[in-house]
């Protein structure tokens, strides 16, 4: 608890939102750099059809979506089943791995799309040149592709990180608003909106978005400083 | 004559059907805009063209008046709320207690205490019977009564206190399944939802006409239908 | 020098509309081989094949023994021991010169013991920039650190997809003699792809000639010089490559022996080799009946005309026989021809002012 | 209204769904080109605040977005005098005008971003030599910009038209949910949701989901098909 | 020719580390002027910065007396009414050919009557590409149509950055005639910037030469030639380009005039002018004492030494006078200069075999 102009405002929900959103970055940096690569290579007309798809979870209101995922990882149903065979002993549901899974993919074309288009930008030559010098196919991807494509995956992780911190209708359908495990800062302004106590919602709204601001500076500005430009 | 009416999206089915009963006797038309109770009030409090407001609970339609948009002496009592506790796993309808107290369920489905008078009230019927430091780590908040009945609808909690409503309609995905419980009145405040014309809707007389309609036996008699109590 | 290896093999790679399908080829690597050919005739693309950097290749490759590919299947690039220097030098813009030069030594397996790190750097010129960006370096100065990065892998075989096109002529010319140092101290046989013909001249041991994603022919250079009609000849008319030994300078000049006549070249040996070869231009050679004297020109050698071959426009070129055997051609007109009363047999003085060393 | 699979499918929240989208895809493409082309200029260290700015309506829950919408918007707040200065008549909130100026706000991030990478990508040359044969700024801007930023321009509209589809918690807010006016597909899936109309719930989405992947493919297709590489 | 106009200003441009800062300057801009410098000496700059291409220039700039720049204010690129061509042709990707030609037509003012579309398009010769997409077009080509296009506006001034740089020697060749051609023809005034000698002998009336962003002067071809220091000669040595009156051919050969001698040029006259520039290098004169007979070089021209500049390594330089007063440079060893005997004053005979005509 924090106290702030004279309102008490509980820190628990932030810290949650920060977890969640950086665990959904990095899976979707993990889990979309192969797809994107993958698409960035394709020449087919499949990239066209993968592209739609990637960008789909847009088109569901994230309610809905959330009510879809209540259904599919619902504790008896299919999904949850088949991890139980890998040993997955809890509940997708109401619990932070939940919400994560959610995040993914309601964030997946944030990861994606940037990450496809920076790899595309890569010149063929520089992995060329690079095999020729005895790297490997995973050594060329870390030491030429990655390095090279810093200003896509800046942007990836900073649209898939702010997106999952103001989200809220896949967050709240799948998540159950537990407090301490998973009631997310957005949920929690929501709940302040909804009983009126508008002073904590904007409080907390005022340090989101401060906080927000500092951290999409800080990525846009090493960005630019630090840019590379391939000629 | 036409209005435009707020109403708490708990009661969205029972009231479009008494919409449609008034509107064949009456000719007047009425347009309902369903939402969560605390926005519908933001919304009213920044202008929004509503002729008449159904809350879930009392609080928020009398703050209009105190914020000066609803017409005080227009203020009523339309239906009082019922819960239900409901699990498709266990014999709530036998042994309702002893499943709360002893039963190995993961989650206990409630609506928002702080945002949903049926969680508040909930909360409070479990801190009567002493059992609700013996379920708290185990709830999960559903944002409104709806989205409690989801988690319990979709198996993702096992049990969970929903609205009367939303076992008894024909047309629920529980009806006839599994077992539920009416907690007796006498175990919690009602749950009084209340109404009342705004400002705005003062003169209508599709208004007028509807609000006397409520209180008619028509409409209470399908309120009753769809589990709500009408003293 | 090394043991000269084979390279052999027949090879087929489809890419829109072109079709590379080379025809059976086996020649050997020593020295440095020319791909030469216009432009579009499939040069890059049979390079990269033989490198394989294109997974679509189909076809057979063996060298030295090494079987590289048998149909589709193929060695993966990083396993066939070859260094490659792009058109564009292929520099990796995120790192510095040093790391550029390293990236390859740190895959280097430990069975080969790569090039002294030191010398090369040296010997290339790059030491002082080592530790720059390389988004900064001159055309000539990334050309410099591509050339070493391959070296330094000590390849069997060394890549050049037209390594110089993109530089001006004064880094050109020290790229050319660095070059030509490089392979001659560490004696990796190249693979070396140009469209300029004195670039083929200076450098080649062996010219293969493409056309349209064949190999027409592969000759030495000797052999590709003395057809007259030879795809080496530009715009500054045909030209004549000899061989000959050099000897100590004098007055200045750098005396190189051809049998028993002695040809002046002006400007100091830039090459410390004792077997040189001499450019010498058709349009550079004059011809006169008797030695004359009381003239500025140096060279006057005694040849004998072996043949005269109009070339349109009233001008001849007169293919010439050295008194050692090699061939000289002299491009005149007709009227001097008619003038002087040329024809084979005749014995001439071949006159030539004072040329530069080509290698 | 619709019959589909014996049930009625009101299809009015399609039509306003797709007229809101495409008025808001239209404004966004209007006013966010000239912003990209601004930012796409810039150098300075401004161009990093404006970039985490334009990012920055992801940050907050939509709900909350909207909330702070309806505040600013209120008919007697300062924005809404502003304009009535100008002879604006109407009401900002809780009217077509209000759905599509939220949606703009929340989607600006996905129109700017493609667009500005778009304009950065354009070669100087080009302009100049345009400049050369006499046309004017506005003019190469038409005949060499545009043209040559097809890809961008296409997922700017793509993303935004998606995005302002699946909207949800922004739309609720500032539009009220007014049947007819205001209520868009998403609403009414979540209305459906509610009040355990599965299979209409299942239809919508259904529906928006074939749509959307139609007409996603279909841009994306053209987009390749007649993709001019710039070099 | 049109009446000449005169370029004056003094131009300030600040970029990033570099600064240009030409002083003032004041020339006709009658035929081609060139911008010759070093790389990153600010050619392109002063250019741009002369097209109003780059908002940040200062200073002041007069064309033809209309004033384009007076301090930071200046008229817009596109009332210059000047055609720009640029290195990499800068052709529209998105439209044809035709299309790319039109689009400055559609822009002209009614006053100004553009060039003929269809006899432009014939002479620069890509009518038979007109509706392709310029994507697949060669080098030449595109530099073909950027020309066309940039013309047909019947500009006061084209200005040319590198126009020829990107291209290989044949189509080079073919562009500097056609160049040649089209100025000669519609008079219109040339800033033309290059790095190549040749490309200055062969087309230059001026020479502006720049170095770190200053103009360092502004000289007329000949005066440019007659320094033996000149920027303009690179590793084939001195040049000297002798204006002469063209004659009908004989035996092939097209003998041109140099006041009471004649010149032998071989191979057909490319241009139908009479007043022609040849260019010789000083590498390609010998000298002899007296004029020597039965030598199948054709060209002996009396002449006297002027002077005689060593230039390093035992080689000279001899500037010779011709008899109708023009420069001739020669370049002769050491050696051969002392076996002649040579000094200024001297009376000798020039030696050229037949050359080609440049201009
Ligand atoms: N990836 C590709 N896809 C389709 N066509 C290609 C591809 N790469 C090259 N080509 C075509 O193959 C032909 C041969 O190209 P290549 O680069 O091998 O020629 P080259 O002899 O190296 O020419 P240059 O001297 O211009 O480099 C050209 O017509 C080219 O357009
Ligand atoms: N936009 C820019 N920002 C910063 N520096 C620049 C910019 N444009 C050019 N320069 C620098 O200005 C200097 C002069 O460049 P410029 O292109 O005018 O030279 P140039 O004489 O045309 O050279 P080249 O013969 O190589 O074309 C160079 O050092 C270059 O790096
Ligand atoms: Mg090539
Ligand atoms: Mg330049």
């Amino acid at each position: 608890m924090l106290e702030l102009f004279g309102t008490e405002v509980n820190l628990a929900p932030i810290w949650l939102t920060l977890e969640v959103a950086t665990m959904t970055t990095l899976i979707l940096l993990v889990v979309g750099t192969p797809l994107a690569w993958w698409m960035a290579q394709m020449r087919s007309s499949n990239k066209v059809l993968l592209e739609a798809l990637v960008a789909l979870p847009l088109v569901l209101p994230p309610t809905v979506l959330g009510f879809y995922l209540l259904i599919v990882f619902n504790p008896t149903g299919p999904v949850t089943e088949f991890l139980r065979w890998f040993g997955f002993e809890g509940q997708l549901t109401f619990s932070k791995t939940g919400l994560v899974i959610g995040s993914v993919f309601y964030s997946l074309p944030f990861a994606v799309q940037p990450l496809m288009h920076a790899f595309e930008a890569i010149p063929h030559r520089l992995l060329d040149a690079a095999a020729t010098l005895r790297a490997s196919f995973l050594d060329r991807f870390r030491t030429i592709v990655l390095p090279l494509s810093r200003r896509g995956i800046l942007i990836a992780a900073t649209l898939t990180f702010a997106h999952t911190v103001g989200e809220f209708g896949v967050v709240l359908m799948v998540g159950g608003n537990i407090p301490g495990e998973t009631r997310m800062v957005s949920i929690d302004i929501f709940d302040h909106v909804e009983s009126m106590e508008y002073t904590q919602a904007h409080l907390l709204s005022g340090m989101m978005l401060v906080f927000s601001l500092a951290v999409l500076m800080l990525v846009y500005g090493m960005n630019r400083r630090f840019g590379v430009k391939v000629g | 004559e036409s209005a435009t009416i707020a109403v708490a999206s708990n009661f969205t089915k029972t009231i479009e059907v008494i919409g449609q009963a008034f509107e064949k006797e009456t000719g007047h038309q009425i347009r309902f805009s369903f939402g969560p109770t605390g926005k519908l009030y933001a919304q009213i409090k920044n202008g929004a063209p509503f002729d008449a407001f159904f809350g879930a609970d009392e609080r928020r339609p009398k703050k209009t008046i105190e914020d000066g948009l609803g017409v005080k002496q227009s203020y009523f009592v339309y239906a009082q709320g019922q819960i239900v506790l409901y699990s498709a796993k266990y014999p709530v309808d036998s042994q309702p207690i002893e499943v709360l107290r002893s039963a190995d369920f993961k989650h206990l489905s409630i609506a928002n205490p702080k945002t949903a008078p049926y969680g508040e009230r909930a909360v409070a019927f479990l801190k009567k019977k002493g059992l609700y430091e013996h379920v708290k780590s185990r709830i999960v908040n559903g944002e409104s009564i709806a989205h409690a009945f989801q988690y319990v609808a979709t198996h993702n909690a096992p049990i969970g206190f929903v609205a009367m409503s939303q076992v008894v309609d024909p047309k629920s995905p529980v009806y006839q399944k599994g077992a539920y419980w009416v907690v007796p009145a006498s175990d919690y405040a009602p749950i009084n939802q209340g109404a009342l014309v705004l400002k705005r809707g003062e003169n209508n007389v599709a208004v007028q006409a509807f609000m006397n309609f409520m209180k008619t036996q028509k409409a209470i008699t399908i309120m009753n239908r769809y589990g709500y109590k009408v003293d | 020098m090394k043991q000269s290896i084979q390279m052999q093999g027949n090879l087929q790679l489809e890419l829109g509309h072109f079709k590379l399908d080379t025809g059976p080829f086996d020649f050997p690597l020593q020295g440095i081989t020319v791909l030469f050919g216009r432009s579009g005739s499939g040069k890059s693309t049979l390079l990269r094949a033989i490198a394989g950097l294109d997974k679509r290749t189909n076809g057979a490759l063996q060298v030295g023994g090494a079987v590289w590919q048998v149909g589709k299947s193929h060695v993966k690039t990083a396993s066939r021991d070859i260094g490659f220097v792009f058109q564009d030098a292929a520099l990796f813009p995120h790192m510095t010169v040093r790391e550029n030069l390293l990236y390859g030594l740190k895959r280097l397996p430990k069975s080969v013991t790569p090039m002294d790190f030191d010398s090369l750097v040296d010997k290339v010129g790059i030491r002082d920039k080592l530790d720059r960006a390389v988004t900064y370096l001159s055309g000539g100065e990334r050309q410099r650190v591509a050339i070493a990065r391959a070296l330094l892998m000590r390849p069997k075989l060394l890549c050049m997809d037209e390594p110089l096109s993109a530089l001006d002529w004064q880094a050109k010319a020290e790229m050319l003699t660095l070059l030509e140092n490089l392979i001659a101290d560490y004696g990796i046989p190249v693979l070396y792809i140009t469209h300029v013909p004195a670039e083929v001249e200076r450098l080649a041991d062996r010219v293969v000639f493409m056309s349209k994603g064949r190999i027409e022919s592969v000759e030495s250079l000797q052999e590709a010089l003395n057809r007259v009609d030879s795809p080496l000849f530009d715009e500054q008319g045909a030209v004549s490559v000899i061989q000959a030994k050099m000897l100590s300078p004098e007055h200045g000049l750098t005396p190189v022996q051809l049998g028993q006549d002695t040809l002046w070249l002006s400007g100091p040996a830039l090459s410390d080799k004792s077997a040189v070869r001499v450019r010498v231009l058709a349009k550079d050679v004059s011809l006169a009946l008797s030695d004359p004297q009381a003239l500025s020109i140096i060279n006057h050698l005694e040849v004998t005309i072996v043949e005269l071959i109009p070339q349109g426009s009233h001008r001849l070129l007169v293919r010439l026989r050295l008194r050692d055997g090699q061939n000289l051609f002299c491009e005149v007109t007709q009227h001097s021809a008619d003038r002087l009363a040329l024809k084979p047999g005749l014995v001439v003085f071949a006159l030539i002012k004072s040329v530069a060393v080509t290698n």
